[in-house]
């Protein structure tokens, strides 16, 4: 065991672990995040908690995920390099284990242009892979980035993004492949869509192995409606809808998209099961909630497992 | 070469507001190739400012004078006489040369004319581009001849991030993903194992966060 | 200037018309006022030759330096004033003149008002003359050797023309063989001669000079230098070499294509193009099938090209004579403007052909049972459709510029227009120059002209090339632009603006450097410095600034 | 002529390419079609020629409008004068805005040499334009060089 989180004991025993995700508050409201987490408790094993998404002024995830821990959820805090520096990402990082977290996802961030401070100024003093060896090196090695001991080791199980719908298509393998060697113990995709393409892209995964060295969790989203599924084709980065799921989602009878794309995620989900070298799902419900008992309940994965 | 622009001219006159006798300075070196601070630009915004100042009713002075480059002490001193009859010095250098002339002539106001925006080259006439960040630290070895640093929006060292698609970045569609460039690049010289390997965290200490940067040629010095 | 300026004021009433409108002796005291001028004449006819002679004597005999004319517009005696003045030994370039009559006299109906515009405009002139500076004349000897891109028909008679005319000339050819696009063609009908005929001859022509050599398998790999010099990189065969030439005739012709998208169908058996036409009627082998009916198609692909008509008439005729085949005509908008169209229409007429006239709406074409229908709404026929079928039918093609079009442009800085074809420098007046001095365009590269036209055209090119080179030098104003090279920062701008490649980095001052030769006088340059290191001879800062000054005084 | 009752004649540079609108002022002349004669020519080699420093300068100098005239587009007489002449207007007339100045008071025209007619349409409408308009706000030869 690495950290002996809930979610790496889940996935270290083979069983198909879900994951889900919570956006924290615009403000500092603690009981928006109390709302969501009553649709997730028994349903997930762990929930991501965004940090400063789209770069969006949001609660810090550290410490919304500390309020989950006290519910009796498991949360993954999300750290983007986007706004700290590598003295403040370490101190974060001692700060969140400290207060319980034992899972964390390590990514660069959405840049400071799309949120509510494009003035900003960014920091990127590190990159994903570069936080992820940061993390790895402050767990086994004991040590910071600078080579000071660390007194109480943060034992972190290590998370990392991967977009296998991004360009260039060819490389995004050989990028995974960098962020395991860099010490990721477990990966979440982005939402998927194009199941095909996911597919392909799991083949190359598979042909270098990647599947037997790292968990990977794959991402879904329910889309509500034609208008968002619209919007994450064309104005989210990096996100592959094809015509036919909006299509699909068109055709169904007035007033039963939401269902339609329920059922989308459901059926997406167990054709996702199927494939090799999954080893669950990431379920991202974005400001929906209260759909992921349903969800989980449809494919079939209930209950969730309890380790010791 | 350093790139720079123009302030608007709104900006400008309230920087020189209150001052009756104005001298614009130009520099003959790189802002003068990107069309921002070279003679006919000073002569230009001398006029503008003139004209902006008639209208107004205003009562202001505007004199002109171009040297060969504002960052070099012995070029600035040619306008000595010509900055001793001003109340105020408008340059239309880059910020290195804003502060050069500040610095020989003490009792004067300096005022930037420009926004000094980055050191690039010319794509094509009228068009420049971003490719150096100065880091202190160069890299390009590692990357194709491509910048990741100057180049990708979030600087990250070991790219693409998920947010490039069809050679684009995320955040503006004009904006070329740096690592695809590098990716291609890498490909086409076959060297694409470079990219296997993790670029480790940057020692940042040579860039301007090392603090303010200073060099010396010891056998150079007189 | 170190000499004290004595200027001298010339003006003129146009045979005593303009005193109606314009106040002479009031001008006169006026411009009395002005110090500087030794001499005001007040001339009927300035550019009589009697006014000319008398004036230039005066000049010399008063020892006057710089001159004012006020007189008529420029455009018509500037040059002959200018004259006058070398006669006299003054510079030509010392003069200053205001246009008092097209810009006064014969535009403001208020004799005073004509007459104070008139005095304000001889006052900047004066102004003006102060500034003047001399430019010195000087003859650069150019190479009198020719080098010429294309050997089809047009590049062939540029060649032999300027071979007469005692050029030494070298030819290129991209492919084995000369000839081009006539290799092609079966008959030049009317012409008597067939292309073959012809080709042979001319080929055997060429070959018998000694004064031409013909290059193929050959390409321009780098051209430097301007005209009278350029210093061109070919590559023929497998050897490369440098030459010198003082001029270059581009004449590599044009390429066709059929436009499948305006079509909207494939070629096939039975629907082929002019050029393949061209070929089956150039075979002599028996066709597989003798196609009864042929239908031509025009003005789909490309609505201007006279390419595409001329062989549906000469090759609608060559079918009927062979196989006696019924021939229909489909057209938009016939086009009989090159040399005796109209007369073979009538004959295309007269031998049976029928024509249709489509409108906006395109003929709709499809196959059945081997044949090809053509269906459409004939124009004079009213509504009720034409169906016919045919056994060939025969589409028009788009006339594109020849293949590696880019590559030359750039090799050769030359301009194209909006259909990517060489620009010439004035379509009317002078088709066969270029943007740059000493490159010429001819024949089909530069607009889609059929054979007689190419011929013509080659000749032209070889005729303006002839005149520019055949004194082995060149009088060229000197510093007619003044590059300041302690100014200038290679900042590259007036290079890559010049619309005539006239500017060079000179490698010694580490400046931009213009070449006289090759400077057309635009001043573009001048307008773009941005280090303002350049000025125009006769339009520098301090000139326009005189010029300018008329505003701060009200009129 | 374009006098107005308060003894308004506006002064009106204009720019003329030597290859266009001069020979078309010309023709003008010779046909003795009459235009304000608060219109000046200022001949130029090729619309490509004048400056935007020097449309400043003539606004710096009294004018009430500059007139820019250039050959036809895709028919300049040196290929790309008329192009670049009307980018460099474009320019001017966004640094006229930023000084205050109406962007009427600037203009491009292209027209050919033998455009009489077009020639006197552009000049007395510039001129109506800027009567309408009223004087330059700029006190000429209150420059402060």
């Amino acid at each position: 065991m690495k950290s002996g989180s809930k979610l790496e004991k889940i996935l270290e025993s083979g069983q198909f672990a879900i994951t889900g995700e919570c956006g924290p508050p615009q403000g500092a409201d603690r009981s928006v995040i109390e709302r969501k987490a009553q649709h997730l408790k028994g349903n997930v094993d762990a929930v991501n908690v965004t940090d400063n998404q789209t770069s969006i002024v949001r609660m810090s995830s550290i410490a919304t995920c500390a309020i989950l821990q006290q519910m009796g959820l498991e949360g993954t805090m999300q750290m983007v390099t986007r706004d700290r520096n590598r003295i403040a990402i370490q101190s974060d990082i001692f700060g969140a284990y400290a207060l319980g977290i034992r899972n964390i996802l390590c990514l660069s961030g959405d840049h400071q242009s799309f949120g509510n401070h494009p003035t900003s100024k960014n920091v990127f003093d590190l990159d994903s892979i570069q936080l992820i060896q940061t993390v790895k090196q402050m767990r086994d090695d004991g040590k910071v980035l600078g080579g000071d001991e660390i007194k109480g080791v943060p034992k972190m199980f290590i998370g990392a993004a991967a977009n296998p719908f991004a360009d260039p298509f060819e490389f995004r393998v050989v990028r995974l492949a960098k962020k395991v060697a860099a010490g990721a113990d477990f990966i979440q995709t982005q939402c998927i869509y194009n199941l095909e393409k996911f597919e392909r892209w799991m083949e190359m995964v598979r042909d270098r192995g990647l599947h037997e060295k790292v968990y990977i969790l794959a991402g879904v989203t329910p889309l509500k409606s034609v208008g968002m599924a619209k919007y994450m084709k064309e104005k989210v980065a990096g996100m592959d809808v094809p015509d036919e799921v909006i299509d699909r989602l068109r055709g169904a009878p007035k007033g039963k998209a939401a269902e339609e794309g329920i059922s989308i995620c459901v059926e997406a989900i167990q054709r996702l099961r199927q494939i090799k070298g999954v080893h669950g799902i990431h379920l991202m419900a974005i400001e929906w909630e209260e759909m992921v008992p349903v969800i989980v309940q449809k494919a079939g994965l209930l209950p969730r497992p309890t380790p010791q | 070469m350093i790139v720079g622009e123009r302030k608007s001219l709104e900006e400008i006159r309230k920087m020189i507001n209150g001052y009756k006798k104005v001298l614009v300075a130009g520099c003959g070196t790189c802002v003068t190739v990107c069309f921002a601070g070279g003679e006919k630009e000073v002569a230009t915004i001398a006029s503008a400012l003139r004209l902006a100042a008639q209208k107004g009713g205003d009562a202001v002075e505007i004199s002109e004078a171009t040297i060969q480059r504002q960052c070099d002490i012995e070029f600035i001193q040619e306008l000595k006489e010509k900055v001793e009859q001003a109340d105020a010095v408008l340059s239309m250098g880059c910020g290195a040369g804003v502060q050069t002339i500040a610095e020989t002539f003490g009792g004067k106001p300096v005022l930037p004319a420009l926004n000094t925006r980055f050191i690039g080259r010319t794509e094509e006439q009228g068009i420049w581009s971003e490719r150096c960040a100065a880091c202190g630290d160069c890299i390009l070895h590692l990357t194709g001849g491509i910048c990741p640093i100057a180049r990708c929006s979030k600087s990250i060292l070991n790219g693409p991030c998920g947010g490039s698609k069809d050679g684009k970045c995320e955040i503006k569609s004009e904006v070329d993903c740096a690592w695809q460039l590098i990716y291609d690049r890498l490909k086409s010289l076959g060297q694409l194992d470079l990219l296997e390997k993790i670029i480790p965290v940057k020692d940042w200490s040579a860039s301007r966060d090392g603090g303010p940067r200073k060099q010396v040629r010891e056998d150079m010095k007189l | 200037m170190a000499e004290d300026i004595k200027l001298g004021v010339y003006l003129c009433d146009c045979g005593g018309t303009l005193s109606k409108e314009i106040d002479f002796p009031e001008i006169q005291s006026r411009l009395e006022k002005i110090p500087d001028i030794k001499h005001i004449g007040l001339a009927h006819s300035l550019c009589s030759t009697g006014d000319l002679e008398r004036t230039g004597s005066e000049i010399g005999e008063k020892g006057i330096n710089r001159v004012v004319i006020g007189a008529c517009s420029p455009r018509l005696y500037e040059a002959r004033f200018m004259g006058a003045m070398e006669k006299s030994g003054l510079n030509p370039h010392l003069l200053s003149l205001a246009n008092i009559r097209e810009q006064c006299a014969w535009v403001h109906p208020h004799r005073s008002k004509a007459t104070q515009k008139a005095v304000k405009q001889l006052e900047m002139a004066v102004k003006n003359a102060r500034f003047l500076e001399p430019i010195e004349g000087e003859a650069v000897s150019v190479n009198r050797d020719v080098l010429i891109i294309g050997g089809g028909i047009s590049g062939m008679e540029a060649a032999l023309a300027l071979s007469e005319l005692d050029h030494k000339v070298t030819l290129l050819e991209r492919e084995k063989v000369l000839g081009g696009r006539l290799r092609d063609l079966h008959s030049l009908y009317p012409l008597e001669v067939t292309p073959e005929a012809l080709l042979t001859k001319k080929i055997e022509v060429l070959n018998k000079r000694a004064n031409i050599e013909v290059m193929t398998q050959a390409e321009l790999l780098k051209v430097e230098g301007q005209l009278g010099n350029f210093k061109v990189q070919i590559r023929a065969g497998h050897s490369q070499i440098t030459r010198s030439f003082g001029a270059l005739v581009v004449a590599t012709g044009c390429d066709t294509r059929f436009a499948k998208e305006k079509y909207g169908l494939e070629l096939s058996d039975e629907i082929i193009t002019p050029l393949q036409l061209e070929r089956m009627l150039k075979s002599s082998e028996d066709w597989p099938k003798i196609p009864q009916k042929i239908g031509f198609l025009l003005d789909i692909s490309d609505e201007f090209s006279r390419i595409s008509t001329i062989s549906a008439f000469r090759n609608g005729l060559a079918a009927k004579r062979r196989f006696g085949s019924e021939v229909y005509i489909f057209c938009k908008n016939l086009k009989l403007d090159t040399h005796g169209m109209e007369r073979i229409y009538r004959e295309v007429r007269n031998r049976g052909v029928i024509f249709f006239k489509f409108g906006e709406k395109k003929p709709e074409i499809s196959r059945a049972n081997g044949q090809i229908n053509v269906q459409l709404e004939d124009l004079y026929l009213g509504k009720e459709r034409v169906n016919l079928s045919f056994d060939l039918l025969v589409v028009d093609e788009q006339v594109i510029p020849q293949k590696g079009f880019e590559n030359l442009a750039s090799l050769l800085h030359i301009a194209l227009d909006p259909r990517s074809f060489y620009q010439p420098a004035n379509v009317h007046l002078y088709p066969v120059a270029s943007n740059r001095k000493g490159i010429f365009l001819a024949g089909s590269c530069r607009a889609d002209l059929d054979f007689p036209d190419t011929v013509a055209d080659g000749r032209a090119a070889a005729e303006a090339v002839h005149q520019l080179l055949f004194p082995g030098e060149i009088w060229v104003d000197v510093r007619k632009v003044m590059v300041d090279a302690d100014k200038c920062v290679l900042c590259l701008t007036c290079i890559r603006s010049c619309p005539h490649r006239a500017i060079e980095v000179d490698p010694v001052k580490k400046a931009a450097k213009v070449v006289d030769v090759a400077c057309q006088g635009c001043g573009i340059c001048a307008g773009e410095c941005p280090a303002k290191a350049i000025q125009l001879n006769g339009f520098t800062d301090q000139e326009i600034g005189v010029q300018l000054e008329f505003l701060k005084e009200a009129v | 002529m374009t006098e107005n009752k308060n003894g308004f004649s506006p002064k009106i540079a204009a720019f003329c390419c030597f290859h266009s609108a001069y020979q078309a002022a010309d023709m003008a002349g010779a046909t003795r079609h009459a235009y304000a004669d608060g219109i000046y020519i200022i001949r130029v080699p090729c619309a490509g020629k004048v400056e935007g420093l020097h449309i400043l300068q003539a606004f710096e100098k009294g004018a009430d409008g500059v007139l820019v005239l250039a050959c036809p587009e895709e028919s300049c007489h040196f290929i790309s004068g008329n192009i670049r002449a009307k980018k460099r207007v474009n320019h001017i007339l966004q640094v006229l805005e930023e000084i205050g100045l109406e962007p009427e008071r600037l203009k491009i025209f292209n027209l050919a040499s033998n455009q009489a007619l077009r020639f006197l349409q552009v000049v007395n409408g510039m001129a109506q334009r800027i009567k309408d308009l009223g004087p330059s706000p700029i006190k000429a030869g209150n420059s402060g060089r």
